[in-house]
């Protein structure tokens, strides 16, 4: 098959939100017949430029054409007749229904199919036709992210997209789940659709890439170059702009056992349980990495780990002191401290001042002010300070945290959870959603804070984030630690299987 | 005792359907994601907008349909702030109580206290002499079954049919609807206004059916009890209908144990369906601990697509 | 169409345009109101003098306006302490009841010494509308059961409870009619002012004010409730005291709409009756999201909504217009307030067709 | 307890007070200018329209364009109010309709000396402000000797509203009335609790008849209950206003309120200049304020010569229907034989009488 026509070309792109611009003219071409990986830094615009491309966001400026034809594209459904099809990073699965469902909903209208029983035949044809196994009547909350990414694919297909856009796709997966959605990918390709993968991650650029394009700030800044022959670092100086220094771990001493964690079950409300039995020591110092495909009960564990919510059975000592669980406030006394994977979720509060933000733990306990009169002044003061030695950008002390851009949002909890008394830091994905540099920065903290002798675990999705900077790692797959190796023994592969549940 | 039973067993119906239809339109406004709590105002504009009509001269079917499109359009201003303009809903709801209330004593002025000749029970026939079975089943008015056929058609539509799994999928991820080609705003809008309409028809039912005169409110509560009862159901319309049941019974037997002389708190009587209300809330809550939490998910919260995630 | 325009959200709206949006939103809900006035048959020149001359400029609807005042003030601090945590109080009425109940099992039975009595009512008063908060406030903290009915129908039960009592036990025994034995005169009276009808209310209303005002914006409770109403999450995670902050501004929402009853009841009418705490609720949450939970805000606008309430009472008395007008009237404010909103919140796009 | 003692003593120093000194003519000031103040909307059906009927009539009687607020709750700030907004407007007679605004109005006739105040069914009083209201015990007693008379069945029943002296009056004459014709009569009598709710007051009727009731009496105003006894084809006794039109096959009579009978000739002397407060007014069959609307064919002549007798024994002053013996529903003899029952007995008559099967709510 032969095309005169590029499959999908975006020329000019602008779009704001709110003033802030996200798109500043962004331009993307994909060919038929080849993966086109789309390359940046979080942030960088990637997946707003593909949101655009399929319909969800209207651009500000710019054009598009699919197959040669300008198209103004109006709208997710409009999009879908112009066969593109995009996996969005948050699937777009409606958790109750059965995968047969989800299909007759994305694919009922365009394929004539009005009944779930018909959809799960079209369903196991096509799975059947790429050997894609799924079972049409489990529904998507029963099935592993892995799963549920084959029904976006398939949803995508059956609708008869020859434009496959995936934003992130492996992002949840383990090395081998992903190798072999890549590998899809790829064939897909070779049947002639134009394929484009949005990723941060170079390995895959290299490894199963025609073309790539980088964006930074909103604007391309390699387009379209082929993959052979670019190496690694040519691509992360595109992302990045400058090269950044990824922090060095130390050789360091590391002290005697500081954080111990005992038989921790943590009960789910509809029965079962999100963590079963997790035990692990931590020595002062050392850094403690949990790896895991997200959705294993990592959240409920860190919940469980600051007193967040209680645990049904189970025992956290510090130094020695059993900590009372499900107390917050008992576990921020015995040193504990934490860096939160959605900053304003369960970090700062969005309509609050960096100051207010930044006195906010010390409050109840009288550091500003007594009950009668909270002491503004001083948490004025403090913050002032905090600012200047964290280096937190466009941050005055009255600033609404919400118009921080996320880097400095988190340095601005990182600086307060880092401060006085602390024996014990709980990190959760502390770098999610963070450019490079501010991911680099969230690190060196981190790593600062365990060279002060302080224990540090690290719960991440992310294995290369564990791998960089934990003295051990363990993996956590279905509520429970699966497999524990000191760094230098940990291998990829191993680690692998173990977060795929092969025990 | 028997008849005492029997006739308690007749009036039920009376009791119940107001509240099974309300409950109805609360189920499919949610399956839509949008909590409706204006269904007290609602029902009380539909209940003094049926009377108006009959007492303007209208027929009785002309009158219902003059209720539910009260109904309608009352829900449609509630639909047209939340969905459109992204209010706040609880907030909403509680302006469209009032809204229906201060409504209907604006436009019932002059026709309060005025009694009319409202839907009377079918004739079945012999049918009707059946042994219980007969005054029980065959014995009810003309909305009665309007109202079985109304619930059945609501299961059918939300959980069988094409329309209704895009529905439910509004309710339940509207990116994810929206995504596959569901416009969101029109699905909830459409929800809100049928829900509106069953909301409307339960009003007409109290006025035209059941009360058969409109008075300053005369829907007293039984909004609030049918949104009770809409979680109860955990918004499943063919679990509604057992609850309606039990609380038609308990209203129904009120008055009738009065009657028999019987030496009972009144006042405290009259506060089962309150309490009743509160149990079927408390229980399921206390020995279940919210594990079959069947709440659409994206019950309450507004939609916006370019949310930047 | 509707995928003509779409939406983004601010991230912060600037405070021009937050006016703008209040005032535009003010400017269509009053508009809507004169036509639903004119169409009641009420023109145009007597509708501002009816709200605007006699109420605020005449001494007689000046001193109505006062008296009316008072119990708004307190339920509209009762909502606005609640429901700026998201605690949906739409029980005010109920708390009121039971309230007033309390009071007057005060001055029913004599409890206390005299000089004491206005002082145990009122402390009876708290402690009946706080009482009469718990019960949803346990059930949504513990077993997560949905506030905003609960208290509702709690409202219906307190309700039959008065009556229970009235047609019951406290029936002032001098007349057939549900109603209990009158206060003592200067014991369990607040005494008046000497100004139309007003009442020592209009202190504790003002104090109940200032005291909150004192509460929101210095004390540490106040932080706490401002860190739990903007992120309760965050504040839990941060080590704040969420379940107590909580459950003290419930408790103080319900002990404010006790106290709104008793100054009804020690202030107005001298008895518990079946018809002091009717009307309330709506008018709370008016109050509260208008003064956007501002304690000084909601003072302001308890006396705007007092007026709207004198100047309603004259309507109904001149222009034959049933009460019901005046909750309507309140609510296509609030609602016009509350779309209004929706103009500062997104910035509103359009579509452009893509050049070919 | 201390503060029912000095109410009592209040009270019983006001009697005093109103039996021995007779309050001064009230002149008013200014052309007059009339308004009643409704406690429901003036066409309810029921105890408000019944006094709109009266209205009507003064209106035409005296000339005067008089004016009307419906709707006003028994609460005492917005009763004061609306009398000042009134006063303020030029207005000078004012008069009430309810139990509720007692207190209020005293409170305002105290205020303003020179304005007349009426209260229908209130108990205060001063200078300026007359409290009146009907003997209905007595029409509802020949009601009861009518009911007697056309139940096969023994068995009656009535739907009320609240257990109010005056409601639980009319219940007990009307079960008088009934015994006078045949002792072995039962009244089954049931509260609704509400003055106004269709719904529940057709049910009542509905489990009354269930119950074999076969004349069925309404102290309410909703239409429900005739509707119900039409339907099950059951006699019907109403109230207040003439309701055989509502139950044109089963109406036997209807307790009527004739409002103006009282207020033409008061206010016609409030326009004169000449009236002068009585008090309190309670006002009987002798002088028309209250009667049965015509009796139905269906009561045999012999019976209607008995209620003609006993109406007459009644103007004459000869007759109460609760002259002595009169006993509790439980045995207890409330009234001994030869006494008659006093105002103060009537004003706090919170029991049942024998023969009736039905319980106090919230009784003690």
């Amino acid at each position: 098959m032969k095309h005169h026509h590029k499959a999908l070309e975006l020329a000019g792109i602008c779009k704001e939100f709110d003033g802030r611009p996200a798109l500043a003219g962004a331009h993307f071409e994909v060919e038929w017949g080849e993966v086109h990986a789309l390359l940046g830094e979080n942030g960088a615009g990637k997946s707003t430029l593909m949101n655009v491309a399929c319909g969800l966001y209207a651009p500000d400026a710019g054009t598009m054409a699919v197959n040669g034809v300008h198209s103004p594209v109006a709208g997710p459904a409009d999009a879908a007749r112009h066969g593109i099809g995009m996996v969005h990073q948050h699937f777009r699965l409606v958790g109750r229904f059965t995968v047969a469902e989800n299909i007759l909903l994305a694919c009922g209208e365009a394929l004539g199919v009005r009944t779930s029983a018909a959809a799960a035949e079209l369903l196991r044809e096509k799975s059947k036709e790429l050997s894609l196994e799924i079972d049409p009547d489990k529904r998507i909350d029963e099935i592993s992210v892995a799963e549920q990414q084959r029904v976006e694919v398939l949803k995508m297909l059956l609708l008869g997209a020859r434009i496959l856009i995936l934003d992130e796709p492996t992002a949840v997966l383990t090395d081998q789940e992903a190798a072999s959605v890549l590998q899809l990918l790829r064939n897909m390709a070779g049947d002639g659709c134009a394929v484009v993968l949005i990723t941060h991650k170079l390995r895959e650029v290299l490894g199963y890439s025609d073309r790539v394009t980088v964006m930074r700030d909103g604007q391309t800044v390699l387009a379209s170059s082929s993959a052979e022959g670019l190496t690694r670092e040519d691509l992360a100086r595109s992302m990045v702009g400058a090269s950044t220094p990824t922090p060095k771990r130390e050789s360091k001493h590391l002290g005697d056992v500081s954080l111990k964690v005992a038989g921790l079950t943590v009960k789910r409300s509809s029965g079962g349980c999100d963590v079963e039995g997790v035990s692990f020591e931590v020595r002062g110092g050392e850094i403690y990495g949990i790896a895991g495909v997200g959705g294993n009960g990592q959240p409920q564990l860190v919940d469980a780990l600051i007193g967040f919510s209680p645990v049904a059975e189970g025992e956290i000592t510090i130094d020695g002191n059993t900590v009372d669980t499900g107390n917050v406030k008992a576990f921020r006394s015995n040193g504990f401290r934490f860096v939160p994977a959605d900053r304003f979720d369960t970090g700062l509060i969005a309509d609050f001042s960096a100051a207010e933000n930044f006195a906010m733990t010390g409050v109840p306990d009288g550091r500003y002010g007594n009950w009668a009169r909270v002491d503004r002044k001083r948490m004025r003061q403090h913050v002032e300070g905090a600012i200047e030695r964290y280096q937190i950008q466009g941050c005055l002390a009255s600033t609404k945290s919400r118009l921080l851009s996320g880097g400095n949002a988190q340095k601005l909890l990182i600086a307060r959870e880092l401060g006085e008394d602390m024996s014990v830091i709980v990190a959760h994905s502390p770098t999610r959603g963070l450019d490079i540099q501010a991911a680099s920065t969230v690190h060196s903290l981190l790593l600062n804070a365990a060279a002060k002798g302080i224990a540090c675990v690290l719960v991440s999705e992310d294995l290369e984030e564990v791998l960089a900077l934990s003295d051990t790692v363990s993996v956590m797959s279905r509520g429970r630690l699966v497999g524990e190796f000191a760094i230098k023994d940990a291998s990829r592969e191993r680690i692998g299987e173990l977060m795929l549940g092969h025990a | 005792m028997d008849t005492f039973i029997l006739n308690w067993l007749i009036s039920v119906p009376l009791f119940a359907a107001p509240l099974l239809i309300a409950c109805l339109g609360v189920i499919v406004t949610a399956r839509a994601g949008v909590l409706n709590l204006g269904v007290e105002g609602i029902m009380a504009l539909s209940a003094a907008a049926g009377v108006v009509s009959v007492l303007q001269g209208g027929s009785l079917w002309w009158a219902l349909a003059v209720a539910v499109l009260c109904g309608m359009l009352l829900s449609a201003v509630f639909g047209i702030a939340t969905v459109v303009f992204k209010t706040d809903q609880v907030l909403s709801g509680l302006i469209i109580v009032a809204m229906g209330e201060g409504l209907s004593g604006v436009l019932g002025r002059g026709f309060t206290h005025r009694p009319i000749t409202g839907f009377e029970s079918v004739d079945f026939g012999f049918l009707h002499d059946l042994p219980w079975v007969g005054p029980i089943v065959f014995g009810q008015d003309i909305l009665v079954y309007v109202t079985v056929l109304l619930v059945a058609l609501t299961g059918y539509g939300v959980h069988k049919t094409f329309t209704g799994l895009r529905l439910r999928a509004v309710g339940e991820n509207p990116s994810t609807a929206d995504t596959a080609g569901v416009n969101v705003t029109i699905y909830r809008l459409g929800a809100v206004i049928i829900g509106g309409a069953l909301c409307g028809f339960a009003g007409a039912y109290l006025s035209l059916s059941a009360g058969q005169v409109w008075v300053e409110h005369m829907v007293a509560g039984r909004g609030w009890i049918a949104i009770a009862l809409a979680i109860f159901a955990r918004w499943m319309p063919w679990r509604a209908v057992v609850g309606a049941l039990i609380f038609g019974g308990t209203e129904a037997i009120i008055p009738r144990i009065q009657a028999t002389g019987a030496d009972v708190p009144v006042y405290f009587l009259m506060m089962l369906p309150y309490l009743l209300t509160l149990a079927v809330l408390i229980i399921p809550a206390i020995t279940s601990r919210g594990s079959q939490d069947d709440t659409p998910a994206a019950l309450l919260t507004n939609y916006l697509r370019e949310d930047r995630h | 169409m509707l995928d003509l325009f779409y939406l983004v959200s601010r991230q912060q709206v600037p405070a021009w345009l937050r006016l703008l949006t209040f005032v535009a939103g003010l400017s269509t809900g009053l508009l809507l109101c004169t036509v639903v006035l004119v169409l009641s048959g009420v023109s145009l020149s007597d509708a501002v003098n009816e709200f605007v001359y006699f109420v605020f400029f005449n001494e007689i609807g000046l001193a109505q306006t006062f008296t009316a005042f008072v119990p708004l003030a307190l339920v509209g601090l009762a909502a606005a302490a609640a429901i700026k945590l998201r605690f949906w109080n739409i029980g005010v009425e109920g708390q009121m009841w039971v309230g007033a109940i309390l009071a007057t099992w005060v001055a029913t039975y004599d409890i206390g010494p005299p000089w004491l009595r206005l002082v145990l009512m009122f402390v009876m008063a708290a402690v009946g509308g706080s009482l009469w908060i718990a019960v949803p406030a346990v059930l949504k903290l513990r077993f997560g059961v949905n506030e905003i009915i609960t208290t509702l129908l709690l409202t219906y039960v307190a309700f039959l409870l008065v009556q229970h009592l009235l047609f019951g036990v406290w029936r002032d025994a001098d007349t057939g009619f549900p109603a209990s034995p009158a206060y003592e005169p200067g014991v369990e009276q607040l005494a008046k002012l000497g100004w139309g009808n007003l009442h020592q209310g209009v202190w504790v209303a003002l104090g109940a004010g200032v005291i909150w005002w004192w509460l929101m914006s210095m004390s540490r409770f106040g932080f706490f409730m401002d860190a739990v109403g903007a992120n309760a999450m965050a504040a839990k995670a941060s080590g704040l005291p969420v379940v107590a902050t909580i459950v003290g501004a419930v408790i103080l929402s319900g002990g404010l709409a006790g106290v709104a009853g008793l100054v009804i009841v020690a202030g107005q009418e001298y008895r518990l009756t079946q018809h002091i705490a009717v009307g309330y609720t709506f008018s709370s949450i008016v109050i509260a999201f208008i003064a956007r939970f501002n304690p000084i805000g909601c003072l302001v606008v308890a006396l705007i909504v007092g007026g709207v309430y004198t100047a309603g009472d004259t309507l109904k008395v001149f222009y034959q217009l049933p009460s019901a007008t005046i909750t309507l009237l309140e609510s296509i404010i609030l609602l016009s307030l509350l779309v209004a909103e929706f103009f500062g919140r997104y910035h509103i796009g359009i579509r452009r067709k893509v050049p070919a | 307890m201390i503060k029912q003692m000095v109410n009592t003593a209040i009270v019983a120093a006001a009697a005093v007070l109103l039996t021995v000194s007779a309050y001064a003519q009230v002149q008013l000031q200014g052309d007059p200018k009339a308004a009643f103040i409704y406690l429901s909307p003036a066409h309810d059906g029921g105890w408000t329209e019944s006094i709109e009927r009266g209205r009507v009539i003064l209106e035409e009687q005296t000339g005067l364009d008089i004016h009307f607020t419906e709707d006003v709750a028994e609460e005492k700030a917005k009763v004061l109010q609306i009398v000042d907004l009134y006063v303020q407007r030029g207005y000078n007679i004012i008069i009430g309709t309810s139990w509720g605004y007692g207190e209020a109005l005293q409170e305002a006739a105290e205020k303003y000396p020179s304005v007349a105040f009426m209260n229908a069914a209130g108990e205060t009083s001063a200078a300026n402000l007359e409290s009146f209201y009907a003997l209905t015990y007595q029409a509802w007693y020949l009601a009861g000797m009518a009911a007697a008379s056309a139940t096969t069945t023994k068995k009656i029943g009535i739907v009320a509203g609240f257990p109010l002296s005056v409601v639980n009056w009319d219940i007990n004459a009307f079960q008088r009335g009934a015994q006078a014709i045949d002792p072995e009569v039962q009244l089954v009598a049931t509260f609704v609790n509400t003055w106004f709710d269709p719904v529940k007051e057709g049910q009542a009727a509905e489990a009354m008849i269930e119950q074999g009731v076969d004349v069925i009496a309404t102290n309410l105003s909703a239409a429900s209950v005739p509707a119900a006894a039409e339907k099950a084809g059951v006699r019907f006794v109403g109230f207040q206003n003439d309701m055989s039109a509502l139950a044109p096959n089963g109406h036997l009579t209807s307790v009527v309120f004739h409002w103006a009978s009282h207020l033409v000739p008061s206010v016609q002397a409030m326009i004169a200049g000449t009236w002068e407060s009585p008090g309190s007014s309670f006002v009987g069959l002798d002088k028309g304020m209250i009667g049965l609307a015509p009796l139905s064919d269906a009561i045999p002549t012999e019976v209607r010569e008995r209620i003609a007798a006993a109406e007459a024994a009644m103007r004459a002053g000869e007759l109460t229907p609760f002259d002595g013996p009169v006993r509790k529903q439980d045995g207890t003899e409330v009234i001994a034989v030869g006494q008659s029952i006093t105002d103060d007995q009537l004003w706090t008559m919170d029991y049942f009488v024998e023969g009736i099967i039905g319980t106090m709510p919230a009784g003690e």
